[in-house]
């Protein structure tokens, strides 16, 4: 039977200002989960009942470990933070689909926005081909290091222009005529929701990785949908995003909300 | 004196529960993701979430947030219609040995009339009306807040339904002994309370309410005292039985409902933070029961 | 810009307060415990608990219950009367820098206008009406949840009172702009709510209510999104001044009340468990506006 | 200004089943702490809001910190259970009016019952005189020798007779046919109305120290409240425990509650 599990927390570092990596020992996730996908996060505090959903950001397996990386955004993030190395915490997943990956695809495009960026580290290690990675950020990038260790081109936009390209994401492609066969983002939904009009333009898919607010991350509340177009191209309805995504075809998305 | 021996059946409407422990509507799905973490035998009965006689598409996102030991909702019944429902779901949940009721929403009596007659040849136990739906502007709170409205939609959902009817009541309300009142004069066979309150929570970095329909239904442990009162309230005005429900976590929170007079209790928004709550519930009664020598919670219902 | 050139001034009924931020009636006593604890010329105004025209005894013990993130109150307005309140505490807190607001009680209309009109020579500056005490039998929160009876107290205190009058509205009730409209009409100079909601909480190893009244008013963190729901709906309703409260334990929470539509908030149940709460309130709402560039809360007020 | 302080738990030790001491460092406290008097302790669960009241059980003066016992008793009392020395907690005190102690009565009787017995180890150590301790328990008798090194003679009752007389403190008193000239007694309200009769009929003066569940502990709520006489007998009113009390005179208390 699947259940929240204690598991211990192998690590849990800041590497830039509000944004920390935590390495979370569990073999039973290792041995499952794919890029893309997240897990359930619970709160100590009794205040907080909600879990907070995360992004697997690598899969080590060979430590049985898998790394997440997290913006302190509040009071539950912020409870994370102060937990020591060697201390449990409760954990389920690994939750939702990952990206549907093609390997088919020689040139791939990999778009990430702040704290959209985790996901992606996995995902590259499993693409095939030539692989640019666009990432945008406030000031402070993350991973950039370890894109480029995996043998990705990494390309830089801040907002304040601190590092490489001041501007957004999407300034950044159109800027050097990104060229490929397929796109995964995740970030931002005005991010995400801009780049996608771009790649429509240049008929090239795109795959997105959304996020919405959550109850229960496992399908039942219906509390995390996203608008999406059913078959006949008017009608539309309401998918979950913990259970139908997080990850979509971008053309699925409707975007106007 | 021994966790076999006790005896914890319940009666609502005529149907006989092995155990007083279901699951409040809309905290389930229809059980399928939990049949991965619990035992669905093991529950008195599964309620499902809020059908429809046809599709509704549900309020925009965001539709959760979180507040002080409770959450908000405004999912607004978003569900795939009662005859998807029933070939899906009840054939799924009848595999188990536990009895199935069906909560259903509308807005007009014509609506919920619908629902009503296409589940008389469906495989279920019973039907909560839910007529206290904070989430659904045209017709459900509508309905839960007026008891003459209350008393007529639960008469004519009798007249269409096979079923027992249970009728799910609102907690936004002055007093709620005279909506229980209305109902059961209606011809209801229970009542299942308290329904979410109505709550708004506002984000002050983006000074916009979290919601996207600005106010949602208001569950949880935090909610628990009004709940607990309002049963206790109806369980002294009216002689139906009576699901209690709202922030139950534990077995003492339900010996607490039963103790106010609730003949069985649900568990909801406590499914979220443990998907196993259910089964703490009811091994939370148990051991009250052993621990305190009681045989059967007849004893002690309503001794309040 | 910086702490100093804040302009946090609002104004309720004609009084001018030097910050938004006041207390609950009822948790503060009359204050002089407080300002053992805290400056009490930093608060914009003092509330002082519930006084009635003769001493009242209150209720039996237990008056008091813990619940998850609240609890639960059924004090029953134990005053020693209002002649000791302007003998003992009227004086005491006229040494600060403070306005002082007096919540007052009564079973009648009669004894709501008697202490009105005791007040009227008091150096105090607002009537907190309160027509919402759920404790109280007779009188109290009978007139809160009736919208006819509570224009009519409000005229008469009104009549009765020199001073401008607030009227502290019941959360128990369908339908709270109503009751608010009908006090608006009734000449109130501004509304205060939420008061108590009506809750209860069962010992489950007695067999007992935990109080000895059986239910009782609550308060605390866990009610505020009924509470903020409420402030919400009223400031879109009559366009009178409001003091939100309701669960406000920070700064944070008083800028969603604000948010929402108060002009002012009051501090509750928070200084139980910190009696430096209504500080931290203030200099967080400060923090807020220094942070966001904001240098008056009207930029804000009952934006969302 | 007062405040709750952050204070160092020194020692918090089991010492008999659901029975613990524990030792708080507070220099402030130990400054003007009297016999009686009681402190609030916070819980950090946030779903606990409020005080849980602790009778002061010790005062050391050289070592700068109090003692304190409690019962497990719900939720609140069991995470005091669960914390480590060196860590800290959150107390505000000390709070109410101790006992009033009178050093020119000769014979002291001093009776506690269950967790009603820790303020009486501080009070007996300021008495003057013969001290006659009479204490009840379910089973497990605590502080006994602590008693005994102040010199006082200890009578014991337990309800299963597991040890000395097998019964309740009031027949104990008779049993042994006590004599005083001033009684100090804490414990469960049933045992203090008991006693406070049989002390009126034989002419004792007598201290009670009571119990209400309470919102503040500082007299604003007016949630503690007993009931007393007034001057003028067939009047009465409440009194709030922490404020007034939490020591009465047994013939102010009105028991038939
Ligand atoms: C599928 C998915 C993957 C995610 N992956 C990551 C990640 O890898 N790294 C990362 O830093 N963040 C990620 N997030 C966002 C992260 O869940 C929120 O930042 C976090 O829940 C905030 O919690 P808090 O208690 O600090 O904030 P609070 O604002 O105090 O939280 C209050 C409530 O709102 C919810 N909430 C607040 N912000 C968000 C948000 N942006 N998305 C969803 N729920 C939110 C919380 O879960 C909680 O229920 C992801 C979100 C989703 C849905
Ligand atoms: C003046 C005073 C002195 C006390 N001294 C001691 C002592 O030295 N040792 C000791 O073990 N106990 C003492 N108590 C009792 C102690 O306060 C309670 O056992 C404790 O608060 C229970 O908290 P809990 O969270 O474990 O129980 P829960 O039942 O979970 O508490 C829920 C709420 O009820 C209140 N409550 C529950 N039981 C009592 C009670 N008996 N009296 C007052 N409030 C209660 C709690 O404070 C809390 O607000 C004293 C009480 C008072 C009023
Ligand atoms: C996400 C969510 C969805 C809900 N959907 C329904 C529903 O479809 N029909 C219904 O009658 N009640 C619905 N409810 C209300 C619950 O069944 C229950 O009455 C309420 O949440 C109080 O119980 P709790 O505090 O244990 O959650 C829903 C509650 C939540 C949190
Ligand atoms: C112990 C206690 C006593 C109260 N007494 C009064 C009172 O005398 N008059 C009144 O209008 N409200 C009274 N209230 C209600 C509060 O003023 C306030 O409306 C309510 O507690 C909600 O705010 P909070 O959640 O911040 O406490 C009392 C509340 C508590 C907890
Ligand atoms: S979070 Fe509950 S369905 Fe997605
Ligand atoms: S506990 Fe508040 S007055 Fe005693």
């Amino acid at each position: 039977m699947k259940e929240i599990k204690h598991v211990i927390v192998l690590e849990n570092q800041m590497i830039a200002p509000k944004m920390y990596s935590m390495a979370l020992q569990s073999e039973e996730i290792v041995r499952v989960a794919k890029p893309g996908q997240f897990v359930n996060l619970y709160c100590r505090g009794e205040a907080r009942l909600l879990p907070r959903p995360i992004s697997i950001c690598e899969i080590n397996k060979e430590e049985g470990s898998i790394n997440l990386i997290y913006a302190v955004a509040g009071k539950g993030t912020e409870e994370f933070s102060r937990i020591e190395e060697g201390e449990t915490i409760e954990v389920l997943g690994p939750l939702g689909n990952g990206f549907m990956i093609d390997k088919s695809k020689k040139r791939n495009i990999v778009v990430g926005g702040g704290v959209g960026t985790p996901p992606l580290l996995e995902l590259v290690k499993h693409l095939k081909g030539e692989i640019d990675v666009y990432l945008g950020f406030r000031s402070y990038p993350i991973l950039v290091e370890e894109f480029e260790r995996l043998g990705a081109r990494v390309h830089i936009a801040t907002e304040d222009g601190s590092v490489d390209f001041k501007g957004n994401v999407l300034e950044l492609l159109k800027k050097e005529n990104a060229v490929g066969d397929i796109i995964y983002a995740c970030g931002p939904k005005p991010m995400l929701k801009a780049v996608a009009q771009w790649a429509a333009s240049k008929n090239i898919p795109m795959q997105v990785s959304l996020e919405e607010r959550m109850a229960c991350g496992i399908g039942v509340c219906v509390g995390c949908v996203c608008k999406t177009k059913k078959q006949d191209e008017d009608d539309w309805q309401y998918k979950k995003v913990c259970k139908d995504g997080p990850v979509f075809w971008s053309n699925e998305v409707i975007w106007d909300e | 004196m021994n966790k076999e021996n006790l005896d914890l059946k319940v009666n609502i409407g005529g149907v006989v529960l092995k155990n007083p422990v279901t699951v409040a509507s809309g905290t389930f799905g229809s059980g399928r993701e939990f049949a991965e973490f619990i035992d669905l035998n093991r529950l008195g009965a599964v309620t499902v979430k809020g059908v429809s006689s046809i599709p509704w598409k549900g309020n925009p996102a965001p539709r959760i947030a979180e507040t002080y030991g409770g959450m908000l909702n405004s999912v607004g019944l978003q569900n795939p219609g009662v005859e998807e429902l029933i070939k899906n779901d009840i054939p799924f949940l009848r595999q188990y040995d536990t009895k199935i009721i069906v909560n259903i929403a509308g807005k007009t009596i014509e609506e919920y009339c619908d629902v009503a007659e296409k589940l008389s040849h469906a495989d279920i136990d019973l039907i909560e009306l839910n007529i206290s739906c904070p989430n659904v502007k045209e017709g459900g709170v509508a309905f839960g807040i007026d008891a003459r409205m209350a008393k007529e939609v639960t008469r004519e959902v009798k007249r269409h339904s096979k079923h027992p009817v249970i009728v799910k009541l609102s907690p936004n309300v002055t007093d709620i002994t005279q909506i229980a009142k209305a109902v059961a004069e209606g011809g209801a066979d229970g009542l299942s309370l308290i329904n979410t309150l109505l709550g708004m929570a506002i984000d002050i970095h983006r000074r916009k309410p979290i919601l996207a329909n600005v106010v949602g239904g208001f569950s949880g442990p935090a909610i628990k005292p009004v709940a607990l009162r309002m049963v206790y309230q109806v369980a002294k005005a009216v002689s139906l039985p009576i699901i209690g429900m709202g922030g139950i976590t534990t077995g003492e929170d339900a010996i607490e409902f039963i103790l106010a007079g609730a003949t069985a209790v649900a568990v909801g928004t406590a499914n979220f933070r443990n998907p196993r709550a259910t089964m703490d519930v009811l091994d939370g009664i148990k051991e009250y029961m052993l621990n305190n020598g009681i045989k059967s919670l007849d004893e002690i219902r309503g001794i309040v």
